[in-house]
């Protein structure tokens, strides 16, 4: 399932307008009994406001992580806070939405699963007077804000390092295995355009698989343990989301090869996936930081409730850093890990 | 056989085989009918009746052979082909839509684009009651009894002004007034010029209303000819190829008729089930045959499988049922075959063998079923036991016990059926129309059987409604009407007469 | 008149054993079919795809198409007896991973697996128990206990949609991954749920009553076979057997992920199961059918991942020759209108 | 009747509307099938109004029902599968394709919307059509075959959405229509809702009153029987998947005109959701059961559940779980509840009401009342005896001919000077009761089961009128005649006849006596216009009726009310209703004009203690329904009658009897002919003929009342 797309040619306008906007909403403060007028400021336009939070599902790690610090950080600033759990079904969410809109919240927060989805829907939530702000996922529609990652720069990124690992003069066969999610998800179709980019600079580097899993690790541990029979120097390995991937480590753990075959992926930095990586099933981890973003998420809100502009009047964004967890440095890596629900 | 016609015949079949799979269910029959005739088709159950009567209405296409309608070639792919000509089959088992009702039954294939509904059960009621036929038009088929659904498909059959109607045994389940009914309806269809081929067990129908009559034996035509030359003595000798004195139920009386002291074995008490069976009462003796005739839809069926665990009676005013002056109530048939009481069914195709099973395989599934037989695995030393011993006991006729049943003919996979119910060692047998669709020599022996089981002190209870067997196998016979048993003779008494009219009157 | 007589007397009783002797294509099961399909495809597959004839390779073909195979058996023996088993996949998702966390959560590994196994034995008897009882129809029933079970699962039994293995449990994960005698487990679990099923099925008394059943329910019945404790014994067995596939799911990636409940699994289930000849209209059947269904397809989907064939077309390849089998088979079959059953789906 | 009792009054009210009644004809209507379902719908719906604050909001509702009308047109195309008797597991993926084909032809190629509706409806039937030649022509299984399909359609969208996406990412059509069409609406009904209510009404008439829906439905039934009716059962199946394939795609269309996006998750699972709607709604799965309105109220429920269970915010599991649970309890009462409608109409359909009839006259030969039984009837002279099997009415026409209609549907004549002459004039079929003749010698006859005939002298035989006007307000449809009885004609040739009840037929009409209510109606027919109009409602069994000697009103009789009654058709008093003799001691039947300007009046039998006291207890003969078998109930005494003749003001003038019952048991008509009594019974075997003392030996009922000929 698609977790996360991005428009680059947003990048730049919105980055700007985000500057304008913190600047506008630290104006007030600038009065006499500084602490005490901010402290107004702020309770008035942020208690008993709503927030609506639409996941693409929830129950998995990603999407409760997320979810957990939106509610507590909503519940410390006396927020009101619901969230739907549409279960991956994008028709359901998008029914989610139109239901979210009647109820009337301050801003919703969700996370599009493509980019055309929600086109309409938003509009009429921004005429609603409603602010939506987006998760980790796009659509062609502005909303008033984004927070997530930029998935070209990332696969950018893991390509140099395959290409490094794996490419002319490593000495290593340069064969690589793509294990992909779905094929027709954005976010799977920008990080593989950029890695097969990256890839067809060095002429050593041959993808000798790359399959769709749907997600599923089970699937990938049979693609894998396929593929390793018949390329048993397959050098690297990738795959988009830590929690499919880690099926494909476990054929390479299983086929004795690890070590020998780097696995990349990617995550939002909770328990499971450096579990995986202390395991040595991912030897690269990309961590986003899920937590930090649900953080962002829930800054920009209230920035947007407390500069009240009209909603669709702007758009802001804010791009969340990532940095590579080894098995070296992840006993240092935060590794989130949410209390389990009672 | 000389057929004393003038003019040129409206339908002829030339030659007509149909083979199934190997088998020859017809075999080079010429037949032909004229405009307004009524033709009676008679011969014994498998002599290829339905199967030449179905190639007529294109139910299925013959396998060799030609039809002609006025002299031209015909060639019926579908029943659709054959209506197009004017040709309508009433079948024995109905054709009819359970989930339409009466009325869109009886227009349904000349309905126009767009029906009126209204308009149509007027139209529907009319038709109807103007045969004298009581069938609310508005009623939904599968709520209808088989005497309704049979009067629905004349109704359908003369909707649809046919030049050629073909009835095959239309009047099994009818009424004597309802028959009345029928015949009368015919008359005025063979005035307005419809030919009308008439299938019937009933030789007395036959000869009372054809004007020909054509004999099949074994699917060929073995007689065609007028009906004022015949008797019923030539046609049953026609049927049977055998002469009168050798055939079955000539002398099948028996002479001794037992006095002895009698155990009651089974007690029938006043039981009520829904609307089919309504205080019914009545007992069985060991080591006695007792025989149930009625209508269809007389309750004799229905209080069969009530006794046997197969339909429950009412649970509340739904009287007794004694086993050995035991009270029983039975949920499943399990619990009756257990106690030692068996139902063997009338419809042998819907529910009484397993298809994909050799002939020892079902046997021994009955077997397996009663608490003696029940094993955790399978033994292969007992199946073939059984299956051989019974085979040899029915004498069920095939290659030998190991062959698939649905290569068998129906008396054999009748006598299949019998062995898988006795196998269970039963105390109280019901045979529900034991030898319907079974060859003549079938009949006897399974005749001989049942009494062979009387004769060992099992009670034995035979529905049939078929009198002359009722009379050739019972000791006693009760008569079911509506519901109950309305009257009760011992074999000497019994008379077809008085059965028939205790049975509708 | 008499001489016609009897001269057709000759005749008599004779129609039945005339019958010519049938042979060609006609006689050949769908079963038989597919074995030679699979040993063609199988055989050129060794000449075409390096690295296919491989032990190991052949190793990894059966490992990977096991769970499907375990199911297949369950299935099959749920459509012997005239019915279908839909909610296979949500008892193997939530039963199994409702076990996992309950070992992670210090239960011990017997208990959990044995309440997983209550669980999955339970929704079975609660699928018997609408079908034959209530009187629901099984597409319908399975389909409803299904989403009914994935439902409580996701709801009150587990915490996320992913539940991992407990650590330490080197047994579990050995169900999935591990090796007996070089063979991979997963396929002596098939090959012993497979025997199981082939010796009940064709070897013991509940076995001939589930043909008989599937055959014809009301003959079953008056004969005397306690039809809803047969029928809730064998919803039983499909739900036990869902449960092993899914700890078999579970121990080869060390986590099992609830939302397969949503994929397409079951139909390929069902895809096995027909395609080896096991008719939906019940009693006709056997565990050797599955083995054949499971062989082709596990065959072909082997072949196409090391031939890099995307998912997609994958899917296409396997659906039309599914399609080719059973269009064939009607072919050598054809319907006959006056005595087809009515409502063969 | 003035010293009724307080408890009386209470329990005559208690009577007086019947819901039990109500609800048995309500159970007869086929719409009424889905009332499990529609009831579960109404709960649902109720229980998350009260549940959830601004659920029943207007904007709500909107956004619920654009929902509804995609996913309405699936719920259709899976309903008409269904009813055909298969299942079509592809819609989902169909569903998926026509929504990304519509979007690629509408932004991708820009055609205009109109143009990119009709090729994603092409492309559905297509896709259909692929269905329909596997399962009609080739005869492979639909579960199978769409199962298969169903894989196949997605794999394709699959490669194509891979090879189109970007493209379509960033493109987009531009059309007003096309925006109506995702979100617009007329008058606050949403674009989609209009269309599918469009399609559900042509999708209705078609499938319940057209021949495509019969030949569907029929073929899901029971497919041979279809085929012996000569429907084309391969053409149907295929056009079935075709249609199925057409409607997903035009709910495919407003997706996507209304989410603009192709996503590769679209309709995924969507056969299951479908098919658990069409369930839900009682759509039979085996087929040849089930219309658009069933598989609608399913949807209703099905997403009214998923939206409110979102709403709540529950997590996805617990929607699941609540789906899956009401799923389970839906059908299982369906089930159950169809399994045994038609009991529960049989048990409740006899609804016995409280009636009271007054004392009964002394009836005995030596007690001086006027209707002191005698045998004057024993002796009458037997015309036609064993040849006539119930002749309910006897009628002379100028000549002196007798006619009688016997059992089954004949019309006799017996003619000759001692009416030795015996034949069949006439057939008309059903059962003929009552009989006039008109101005013009044709005789009129109201047959039980048919209707109003007319039989002419030249012996052929025309149907006047068989259909009344609809009760307005009343359930089942009373515009079919099922008993008509007995019939007069007025001066002015209007044609007044009584139907005895709408609840029985000819053949279970006693029965209606059980229920002690007014099931009847006296319907007047005018030949000039050919109207038929319902003139008097909810009578006890009304039966004989006969136009007084001036013509100025008609004369009924209510058979099991004992009670004989005058309606006025002309003077001052025109449609008054009076009583003119209550509390008879029999149960009144056929009357007819005397030639001394007075009546005569059959009683088919006479009252009886225990039933009349059986009348006062409906309780009583409801247990007697329920409780034992309907030939031992309770009934009427039907088995010993009379005549008697009464005056124009009420006044008993005489009375004939046969004790015994020997030749006369029940005594159902009578006419006056020359000096002569004719008597006939609707079971007797024969007529009877008694002379009569002191009357016109010359009189003749045709000529008396109609004049001479002109």
């Amino acid at each position: 399932m698609t977790l996360i797309n991005h428009c680059r040619r947003l990048v730049k306008p919105i980055a700007l307008t985000l500057g304008a906007m913190l600047c506008i909403s630290t104006l007030p403060a600038s009065a006499a009994d500084g602490g005490a007028q901010l402290k107004e400021i702020y309770t008035k336009s942020i208690e008993g406001k709503t927030i609506a939070f639409l996941p693409m599902t929830l129950g998995a790690p990603l999407m409760d992580t997320w979810e957990y610090v939106i509610r507590t950080e909503a519940e410390r600033s006396n927020m009101k806070y619901s969230v739907k759990d549409p279960a991956w079904n994008s028709t359901a969410l998008a029914q989610a939405f139109e239901g979210a809109i009647a109820d009337k919240p301050d801003v919703i927060i969700v996370q599009n699963p493509n980019v055309q989805l929600l086109v309409k829907q938003i509009k009429q939530a921004q005429e609603a007077g409603i602010y939506v702000i987006q998760l980790s996922m796009m659509s062609n529609t502005l909303s008033d804000g984004y927070v997530g990652g930029d998935w070209t720069e990332q696969a950018e990124v893991t390509g140099k390092d395959i290409v490094k690992e794996c490419g002319t003069g490593s000495g290593k066969s340069g064969k690589v295995v793509i294990l992909q999610g779905e094929l027709t998800s954005a976010q799977n179709v920008y990080m593989t355009n950029a890695l097969m980019k990256e890839f067809a600079k060095d002429t050593a580097i041959q993808v000798v698989s790359s399959q769709a899993t749907n997600w599923d690790a089970t699937k990938a541990y049979d693609i894998t343990t396929a593929v390793l029979q018949q390329h048993p120097d397959v050098c690297a390995i990738f795959g988009p989301y830590d929690i499919m991937t880690i099926g494909g480590a476990q054929a390479v753990k299983k086929a004795g090869l690890t070590g020998k075959v780097l696995v990349y992926s990617n995550g939002g930095g909770y328990k499971e996936g450096c579990d995986a990586v202390r395991a040595g099933l991912i030897d690269r981890y990309m961590d986003w930081d899920a937590w930090n973003q649900g953080r962002e998420v829930m800054v920009m809100a209230k920035n947007l409730l407390m500069a009240g502009e009209k909603p669709g009047s702007h758009n802001v964004a804010s791009f969340s850093s990532f940095f590579w967890v080894t098995k070296d440095n992840v006993d240092q890596a935060r590794c989130t890990d949410i209390p389990k629900k009672s | 056989m000389t057929t004393e016609r003038h003019e040129e015949p409206m339908l002829r079949v030339v030659k007509g085989t149909k083979v199934y799979g190997g088998a020859r269910a017809i075999t080079d029959v010429d037949f032909d009918i004229g405009r307004g005739e009524i033709h009676g088709l008679v011969g014994e159950n498998g002599a290829g009746k339905s199967t030449l009567c179905k190639a007529l209405a294109g139910a299925i296409t013959l396998s060799s052979g030609e039809i002609l309608l006025d002299e031209q070639r015909q060639v019926f792919a579908t029943p659709a082909d054959a209506l197009k000509a004017g040709i309508v089959m009433v079948y024995q088992e109905t054709s009819l839509i359970p989930t339409m009702t009466v009325a869109q039954n009886i227009i349904l294939g000349r309905e126009k684009y767009m029906t009126r509904l209204r308009g149509m059960y007027i139209a529907a009621q009319q038709l109807l009651q103007s045969m004298n036929f009581h069938v609310d038009p508005t009623a939904m088929v599968s709520t209808l009894g088989a005497a309704q659904k049979q009067m629905v498909e004349i109704a359908r059959a003369v909707h649809h002004r046919a030049r050629l109607i073909i009835f095959d045994e239309p009047t099994a389940t009818l009424t004597p007034e309802e028959k009345l009914h029928f015949f009368d309806l015919i008359h005025r269809l063979k005035a307005e010029g419809v030919a009308i081929i008439f299938i019937s067990h009933a030789l007395e129908e036959a000869l009372e209303l054809t004007d020909r009559v054509t004999v099949l034996r074994d699917g060929e035509c073995v007689h065609t000819g007028p009906t004022k030359d015949l008797t019923r003595e030539i046609l049953v000798r026609h049927m049977v190829g055998r002469d009168l004195s050798q055939t079955y139920y000539a002398d099948a009386r028996k002479p001794d008729i037992k006095q002895t002291r009698r155990k009651k074995v089974l007690s029938v008490q006043n039981v009520i089930m829904g609307k089919m069976v309504r205080n019914m009462s009545f007992s069985v003796y060991a080591g006695e045959i007792t025989g149930i005739s009625g209508l269809i839809g007389s309750g004799r069926t229905e209080i069969a499988k009530v006794v046997a665990g197969a339909l429950k009676r009412n649970f509340i005013y739904g009287g007794m049922i004694y086993l050995n002056g035991k009270p029983i109530r039975y949920r499943i048939p399990r619990q009756a075959i257990a106690d030692g009481i068996v139902y063997v069914t009338e419809d042998r195709k819907l529910n009484g063998f397993f298809e994909t099973m050799r002939i020892d395989e079902n046997i021994y599934v009955g077997r397996l079923a009663t608490p003696e037989g029940r094993s955790t695995l399978l033994s292969r030393r007992e199946q073939t036991r059984v299956g051989t011993e019974w085979v040899q006991r029915m004498k069920i006729r095939a290659i030998n016990s190991r062959a698939k049943i649905v290569e068998l003919s129906g008396g054999n996979q009748q006598k299949v059926v019998v062995a898988k119910s006795l196998v269970q060692n039963p105390k109280v047998v019901f045979f529900d129309e034991p030898t319907r669709g079974v060859d003549v020599g079938a009949i006897q022996e399974i005749h001989d059987f049942i009494r062979s089981l009387a004769a060992q002190g099992i009670a034995v209870v035979v529905i049939s409604s078929y009198l002359p067997e009722i009379l050739s196998l019972s000791d006693r016979i009760l008569v079911a009407r509506q519901g109950r048993i309305v009257e009760e003779f011992s074999a000497a008494e019994a008379t077809e007469e008085k059965i028939m009219y205790a049975a509708i009157h | 008149m008499t001489e016609v007589v009897a001269m057709a007397s000759v005749k008599d009783g004779s129609s039945t054993a005339r019958g010519p002797a049938t042979f060609a294509l006609k006689n050949v099961g769908q079963e038989t079919l597919v074995v030679a399909t699979t040993v063609l495809i199988f055989s050129l597959c060794a000449i075409l795809v390096s690295g296919f004839f491989t032990l190991a390779n052949i190793s990894t073909l059966a490992r990977s198409v096991s769970v499907l195979g375990i199911l297949g058996v369950g299935m099959t023996v749920v459509v012997i007896g005239r019915g279908l088993d839909l909610s296979q996949v949500a008892v193997l998702a939530i039963c199994a991973a409702w076990s996992l966390k309950l070992i992670g959560l210090g239960y011990g590994l017997a208990a959990g697996l044995a309440m997983g196994l209550g669980f999955a034995i339970a929704v079975g008897a609660f699928n018997g128990f609408a079908i034959s009882i209530i009187g629901i129809p099984a597409l319908f029933t399975t389909l409803a206990s299904g989403t009914l079970v994935y439902g409580i699962g996701r709801w009150l039994m587990l915490d996320g949609i992913i539940t991992y293995a407990p650590e330490n449990q080197p047994l579990l994960l050995a169900l999935g991954q591990g090796e007996l005698l070089g063979i991979p487990i997963p396929l002596v679990i098939f090959a012993a749920v497979a025997l199981v099923g082939h010796l009940v099925l064709s070897r013991t008394t509940a076995g001939r009553f589930v043909y008989a059943f599937g055959d014809n329910a009301e003959a079953a019945r008056l004969t005397g076979v306690s039809v809803r404790v047969l029928t809730i014994s064998q919803y039983a067995f499909s739900s036990a057997v869902a449960f092993l596939a899914g700890l078999v799911t579970a121990g080869s990636v060390a986590s099992i992920n609830t939302n397969v409940f949503s994929s397409s699994l079951i139909f390929d289930v069902l895809l096995i199961v027909v395609l080896g000849g096991v008719s939906l209209s019940g009693g006709r059947g056997s565990i050797a059918s599955v083995l054949a269904g499971t062989a082709l397809i596990g065959t072909l989907l082997n072949a196409m991942i090391l031939l890099d064939v995307q998912g997609d077309v994958q899917n296409i390849v396997k659906s039309v020759v599914l399609l080719g089998a059973i269009t064939l088979d009607r072919k050598l079959h054809p319907r006959d209108e006056e005595t087809a059953r009515q409502g063969d789906l | 009747m003035a010293d009724t009792s307080f408890r009386e009054t209470l329990i005559r009210l208690r009577y007086k509307w019947s819901f039990q009644q109500f609800v048995a004809e309500l159970l007869q209507k086929r719409w009424m099938e889905p009332v499990v379902p529609f009831t579960a719908a109404v709960l649902v719906i109720l229980a998350f109004a009260f549940l959830i604050p601004g659920y029943l909001s207007v904007g709500n509702i909107v956004s619920t029902a654009r929902q509804f009308g995609e996913f309405g047109f699936v719920a259709i195309a899976i309903a008409v599968v269904i009813i055909s008797g298969g299942i079509d597991l592809s819609v989902g993926s169909i569903f998926a394709m026509a929504n990304f084909i519509a979007l690629m032809m509408f932004n991708m190629y820009e055609l205009s919307a109109p143009l990119s509706i009709a090729v994603t409806l092409g492309a559905g039937a297509l896709m259909g059509a692929v269905n329909g030649m596997l399962i009609g022509y080739i005869g492979l299984g639909a579960f199978l075959t769409t199962l298969v399909t169903m894989l196949i359609f997605r794999a394709i969208l699959n490669l194509l959405i891979l090879r189109y996406s970007m493209e379509m990412a960033i493109s987009t059509g531009d059309s007003r229509f096309w925006d109506w069409l995702g979100g617009g609406d007329l008058l606050g009904v949403p674009a989609n809702i209009l269309a599918l209510a469009l399609v559900a009404i042509v999708g209705h008439i078609f499938l319940s009153r057209g021949r495509p829906g019969w030949y569907i439905a029929a073929i899901g039934a029971n497919r041979k029987a279809a085929r012996h009716a000569g429907i084309p059962v391969e053409r149907h199946l295929f056009l079935t998947y075709v249609i199925s394939g057409v409607l997903t795609a035009l709910g495919g269309v407003f997706y996507a005109a209304r989410l603009n996006s192709p996503s590769s998750d679209t309709g995924v699972g969507m056969e299951v959701l479908a098919l658990t709607a069409v369930v839900l709604g009682g759509v039979n799965l085996s087929g040849g059961k089930g219309s658009i309105g069933q598989s609608l109220i399913g949807t209703t429920i099905v997403l009214v559940l998923i939206n409110g269970l979102v709403r709540f915010g529950l997590v996805g599991g617990a929607t699941s779980a609540f789906l899956g649970f009401m799923m389970l309890l839906a059908v299982g009462v369906d089930v159950k509840w169809s399994r045994n409608r038609n009991k529960a109409i049989e048990k409740i359909y006899v609804v016995p009401s409280y009636f009271k009839l007054g004392a009964r006259h002394d009836i005995a030969p030596d007690s001086g009342s006027a209707y002191a039984l005698n045998n004057r009837l024993r002796d009458a002279e037997a015309i036609g005896l064993g040849k006539l099997d119930g002749p309910e009415d006897v009628i002379f026409d100028r000549e002196g001919n007798l006619y009688c209609g016997t059992r089954e549907g004949f019309i006799w004549r017996f003619s000759g000077k001692d009416l030795e002459t015996q034949e069949i004039f006439a057939r008309t079929g059903g059962r003929p009761l009552g009989m006039a003749f008109d101005r013009d010698d044709n005789l009129i006859i109201c047959v039980a089961g048919m209707g109003v005939y007319g039989v002419r002298p030249d012996r052929s035989v025309y149907k006047l009128t068989d259909e009344t006007t609809r009760t307005f307000g009343k359930v089942i449809d009373d515009s079919r005649l099922v008993l008509a009885d007995d019939l007069d004609i007025a001066p002015d040739g209007k044609i007044y006849f009584s139907e005895a009840t709408l609840r029985y037929t000819a053949q279970t009409w006693a029965t209606d006596a059980l229920e002690g209510r007014g099931n009847g109606r006296i319907i007047v027919f005018d030949p000039s216009t050919g109207k038929t109009r319902t003139l008097l409602r909810d009578q006890i069994f009304p039966n004989g009726v006969c136009v007084s000697h001036d013509g100025q009103s008609v004369l009924f009789a209510l058979t099991w009310a004992c009670r004989i009654e005058r309606y006025w058709i002309a003077g001052p008093k025109a449609g008054k209703l009076e009583t003119l003799i209550a509390d008879l001691p029999g149960m009144p039947d056929n009357i007819n004009r005397a030639s001394d300007g007075s009546y005569w009046l059959a009683l088919v039998g006479l009252r009886t203690p225990a039933y009349d006291l059986a009348m006062e207890d409906p309780g009583f003969r409801t247990r007697m329904i329920k409780r034992i078998p309907n030939d031992e109930w309770l009934y009427p005494n039907i088995n010993n009658g009379c005549v008697v003749k009464f005056d124009e003001s009420g006044k008993i003038i005489e009375t004939l009897g046969d004790i015994g019952g020997k030749s006369h048991p029940s005594v159902t008509s009578m006419r006056e002919e020359r000096g002569y009594l004719y008597i006939g019974g609707l079971s007797n075997d024969r007529i009877g003929r008694v002379k009569l003392s002191g009357v016109d030996e010359q009189w003749n009922g045709p000529a008396a009342y109609w004049g001479e000929r002109t």
